[in-house]
């Protein structure tokens, strides 16, 4: 099988769906001459021209509300916002319109629109340039979430998000992009609300996202020196929600964790740590632990900032105290 | 540059018989339109109403103006527009009535009426928001060379929106085939426009972007006609969007039962008295005062049935809630 | 002791916030001659001038904007986002700006501005009228935020709002406003992170929010009926949150409800799951209930919403379950 | 009505010596921010960072005009604004390398510079947002009738946000005492303004809100300095705020490191020559080589001990993170 990196992997998933449809095309800011600001559509303005490769303002309320637009039309827009910091912008559109345009129809109207952005720590970016907001859209109905982080996992997920008829919100990791897999020589469409998981384990379940996947990877890897047996599961579409796979899980490992970048409280990890504990109840041996950022805006300093976001030792660290509660 | 024009008011553009179609259908909407505000003081209408009284010619000015594919985006105060763009009065009362006969399947209310059939891709409850929905679709039939253009209504409030700005932008950025129509009635909600506008003339607005502008008199069904059509004309032979500024009057509350404190009784009854666009349409044609009560009982028939149709209609089940949430 | 609806309260907190400091101003949409569009500021225009009691163009973020900048310089603006829904419009200034600048400027800067708004179901408002968002800003480090239920507790935590030097998101609830409720002569202040036991009980806790607390109270009355005691929690403000009343009060009743009016995927009854199983793990005797609407843009008919958006009798419902599991 | 005032280039508002003394500073932040690009790219400083070469007079010729308790509020591209408000070069340095004893305490970095007792307010990472906490710092200038104003830059990027439309639009409804600074640099990173603006003299812009503006050549730092004086007197005497349209250029790539690929070479070089304020400045003061060198030693050492300073600076413990969430 070929190896793609993850940037490529997406550019991939983009060019393919452009080349087989005419309804498909992107926009965003800086996407067209300099390939986006994470490369990622570089080359695609020389293959699909101007039209459909379209730079746009710094309009994130329009780009979204465009998209919706085109969308309600039966075009299939992939419209990038560069970090997701920016989505804070945009949030009117997405939340009381692209996810309400159906309901509030009476079905008249579908808005098949994916929103691409990523974002990420690790690089000093500063409080306005690292957010990670994946958890407020699992809080809107009419949305759907997705979040993959392996090569193979975001183009087929991506491909997947293109062609869903709902408005997905579809988020990368600015550290993923360089890190390389297999991906089948043919594209295949991932379904959503399938978890992966990316490690067998016996002991406990780590429930991963984004970046936080290769952290549990390497936390499970270490506790498996330590003689604990690590689960890792990336449930990639956070809404839909695998609970199935979830709860199948920790009904085995009885312990559980809960990791991402994004800061604790509030964060993805509470709804995970809600439908565990309601759905294997009787099997959890430790209360749920909880991985993310600490509470406080991002740091510039790099000191400070490796202090605040999560890494494979926070991993294990909760691994290690649910294993103790025993 | 943005061209500026002042328009004339514009004589016999249309036919005295058409005028006399666009007069039934303005009086159709304010009869509607009262008979809603009726029912809703009756207790019987449920949500968060608006009626556009004083508006008509607009609404009925800019669908003459329009080809039977063109699509519009319209606002909280959507009756107007929903009927002059072809809906069945019986469905959009139905739906204010949230039955599953309404225009929206009774998901909707009388905020977010839609009949995609008919081109009324939506009214929607947030000030400005339709904006770069009308840009989007208006550039989907940029890419797909359709010859057909999507309107937006707003209102002199939303100009002072951040997404106005953006929509609009970006509209004449890419020269897509989209009309603006500004209802400059002077308020939004109970705040005139000397305390939310720096401007008195909003069509220094489309300068900002050098979109061509066109000023209408609003209270005139045909000069409305007239300048929408051009406006067409234009957007869709690929020069860009077209600005509508359009000057009118809210002649009612901005909602329903909105005791309107903020307002000069005098003032406002001046305005009744002296730009009601019906009166003035009524005046233009002479019509004798036979005529008139023909035409007003032929459409206040039309909206007792679209009553009796919504009471008739069925209520949709608790559980049909989640139906639409996904496609 | 006077009574006071939480409307008068409201009014009341800002009033005499108004005549005893300079400083403190407010601003808003038809907030002037209208009184706002539910009629809490009504009067203060005669009372204060059209200088302090200030009507905006329809521009939210320039609203919160204008806000933090006027902060910034050791005002306590107070602004008001006439509905919930609208605060999408609002969250680049919320999130990135009003939250961010102590840390960023390392401490030189202060943000005392307060953000008024309200929002709630049960009117046939349809979907872009009535959603509750609270949950969002709980994952924002550096906001405060804030959900009172009764008169007293409107007052005395707007009051403190109002005093704290950080940006507050202070969430008031459409169909609570004609609710009365007995109130101190004097205004005290309420401290932040502080929760109030509405309703002492042995059997369960529920942690209730917002509306959802008349709602528990009468589903604890509903429930006493039928021998089960119940413990209503208001946690009144959402961030800080006071874990420690929260623990204990589950510590003492083994069982655990929580109830809002938003969506429940995702929302704070998520949050407050993963404190309570986390800080109560062996005391739990049965999973953690969450009441919450139903996953779905509000439909307009009044019987599609009514049976969307949470009532007593869910909460009831819920106290059932937990306690059926002993 | 928006004024919209193109200014001729101003003689001899400043006397030999100051403007002598603004060459000097300009030069300092030009050798500051090569050296920046030059420590960057060594691997010596984190983050994201953007220079401004070859607008150095904007930054200059604006706080020059302005009076030393006026407020300004920047963009990503700061250093240039920061070290002509007064901020010292070691503070600002020391912050790009994040150690304790930079302007924002090492919490900030590049695109957070702040300097608040120096009255800069705070660098901003995302485009526009600092507009409407300028007419806010302005609002309550003008509540507490303080003889200051408040000063927004934003680049040509930043005028098709919707924040930007709000702003100016509160700024002029309530007359508020600030100033908006355009820096035209022709570019939003890679994007050209032909693809970004569908306007191409944006002073029309200002129109939209009835805003008085001012045309001025960036790259003439009297000029900058004349209109900003006239601009202050202007929104100080409670008239309303004003609009600076200053024209200048980006003689480097949008951040540091970046390739360029969207731009014609042989055009930037031909701007390097043409439109480098420093040397332009230079031949009109008739610098002898000698002069030059000693102004260029003197800022060069500034320089070279801020770098000393930084790198002896203390890094912040890691758990400092959270030591500023809360007041
Ligand atoms: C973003 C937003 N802010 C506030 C409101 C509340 N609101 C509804 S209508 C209205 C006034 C609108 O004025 P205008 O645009 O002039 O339209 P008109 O009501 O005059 O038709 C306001 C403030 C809203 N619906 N959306
Ligand atoms: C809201 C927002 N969108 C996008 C970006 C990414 N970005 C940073 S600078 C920039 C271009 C800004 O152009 P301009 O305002 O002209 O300023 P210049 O860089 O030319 O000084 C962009 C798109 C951002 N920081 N904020
Ligand atoms: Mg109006
Ligand atoms: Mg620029």
């Amino acid at each position: 099988m070929p190896e793609l990196t993850y940037r490529e992997a997406v550019r991939d998933a983009l060019s393919r769906a452009m080349r087989e449809d005419d309804d498909v095309f992107i926009m965003g800011e800086d996407i067209a001459e300099m390939g986006g600001s994470m490369g990622v559509t570089q080359g695609m303005l020389d293959e699909f021209g101007a039209e459909r490769v379209r730079n746009t303002p710094i309009s994130e309320m329009a780009i979204v509300g465009t998209g919706i637009g085109a969308a309600m039309q039966g075009m299939r827009p992939v419209v990038e916002i560069m970090y997701q910091d920016f989505l804070t912008l945009s949030m009117e559109q997405l939340v009381n319109q692209a996810a309400k345009h159906r309901t509030m129809s009476g079905g008249q109207l579908k808005v098949p629109l994916t929103i691409r952005t990523q974002g990420g720590a690790g690089w000093s970016p500063g409080a306005q340039h690292a957010q990670q907001f994946e958890s407020w859209f699992v809080h809107v109905p009419g949305l759907k979430v997705v979040f993959p982080s392996t090569p193979e996992d975001v183009r087929g997920l991506l491909w997947s998000a293109i062609y869903d008829d709902n408005p997905v919100v579809f988020f990368e990791h600015r550290l993923l992009y360089p890190l390389k897999g297999e991906v089948p020589d043919e594209l295949e469409p991932i379904p959503f609300g399938k978890a992966r998981i990316m490690r067998e384990g016996a002991d406990v379940t780590v429930i991963a996202i984004g970046r936080m996947v290769p952290e549990a990877l390497q936390a499970a890897e270490e506790a498996e020196a330590l003689g604990i047996s690590v689960e890792v599961l990336d449930p990639r579409t956070l809404l839909p929600l695998d609970e199935e796979a979830i709860i199948a899980s920790v009904q085995k490992t009885n312990r559980c964790v809960t990791a991402h970048e994004a800061v604790t409280r509030g964060g993805f990890g509470a709804e995970l740590t809600a439908v565990v504990q309601h759905g294997a109840f009787d099997h959890l041996d430790a209360p749920i632990e909880r991985v993310g950022a600490k509470f406080g805006p991002l740091a510039f300093a790099p000191a400070m900032e490796q202090w605040a976001v999560p890494h494979a030792a926070d991993v294990l660290e909760a691994v290690k105290r649910t294993v103790a509660r025993a | 540059m943005a061209k500026v024009e002042k328009k004339a008011r514009s004589e016999g553009a249309l036919s005295d018989e058409r005028l006399r179609e666009l007069f039934r259908e303005m009086l159709l909407i304010r009869r509607f339109e009262e008979k809603v505000e009726e029912r809703f003081r009756a207790g019987e209408l449920p949500g968060f109403l608006h009626v556009a009284i004083g508006q008509e010619a607009v609404a009925s000015g800019v669908m003459a103006g329009l080809e039977p594919d063109d699509t519009i985006m319209s606002t909280h105060r959507a009756h107007g527009h929903t009927l002059a763009k072809g809906t069945h009065p019986n469905a959009i009362m139905a739906e204010l009535y949230g039955k599953t006969e309404g225009c929206s399947g009774g998901f909707g209310g009388s905020m977010h009426l839609y009949d995609v059939a008919n081109g009324m891709l939506g009214a929607n409850a947030v000030v400005g928001a339709g904006l770069p929905q009308v840009t989007g679709t208006a550039l989907a039939y940029q890419f797909r060379k359709e010859d057909k253009v999507a309107v937006a209504f707003f209102g002199d409030g939303a100009t002072n929106t951040g997404v106005f700005h953006e929509a609009l932008n970006l509209a004449q950025l890419w020269k897509v085939p989209a009309l603006f129509v500004l209802e400059m009635n002077g308020w939004a909600e109970s705040t005139p426009m000397s305390q939310h506008l720096p401007i008195t003339d909003l069509s220094q607005r489309a300068v900002a972007f050098g979109m061509h502008s066109i000023d209408v008199d609003g209270q005139d069904v045909e000069a409305v006609f007239t300048a929408t059509k051009e406006a067409r004309e234009y957007a869709a032979s690929g020069k860009g969007p077209v600005f509508l500024n359009v000057r009118t009057y809210r002649l009612v509350g901005h909602y329903i039962g909105d005791p309107q404190v903020y307002r000069d009784k005098d003032e406002l009854n001046e305005l009744r008295e002296t730009k009601d666009p019906i009166e003035l349409l009524r005046a233009r044609l002479e019509l004798s005062d036979d005529e008139f009560e023909q035409l007003d009982t032929e459409v206040t028939a039309i909206v007792e049935e679209s009553v009796a149709f919504a009471k008739a209609g069925t209520d949709p089940a608790p559980e049909d809630a989640l139906k639409w949430v996904y496609a």
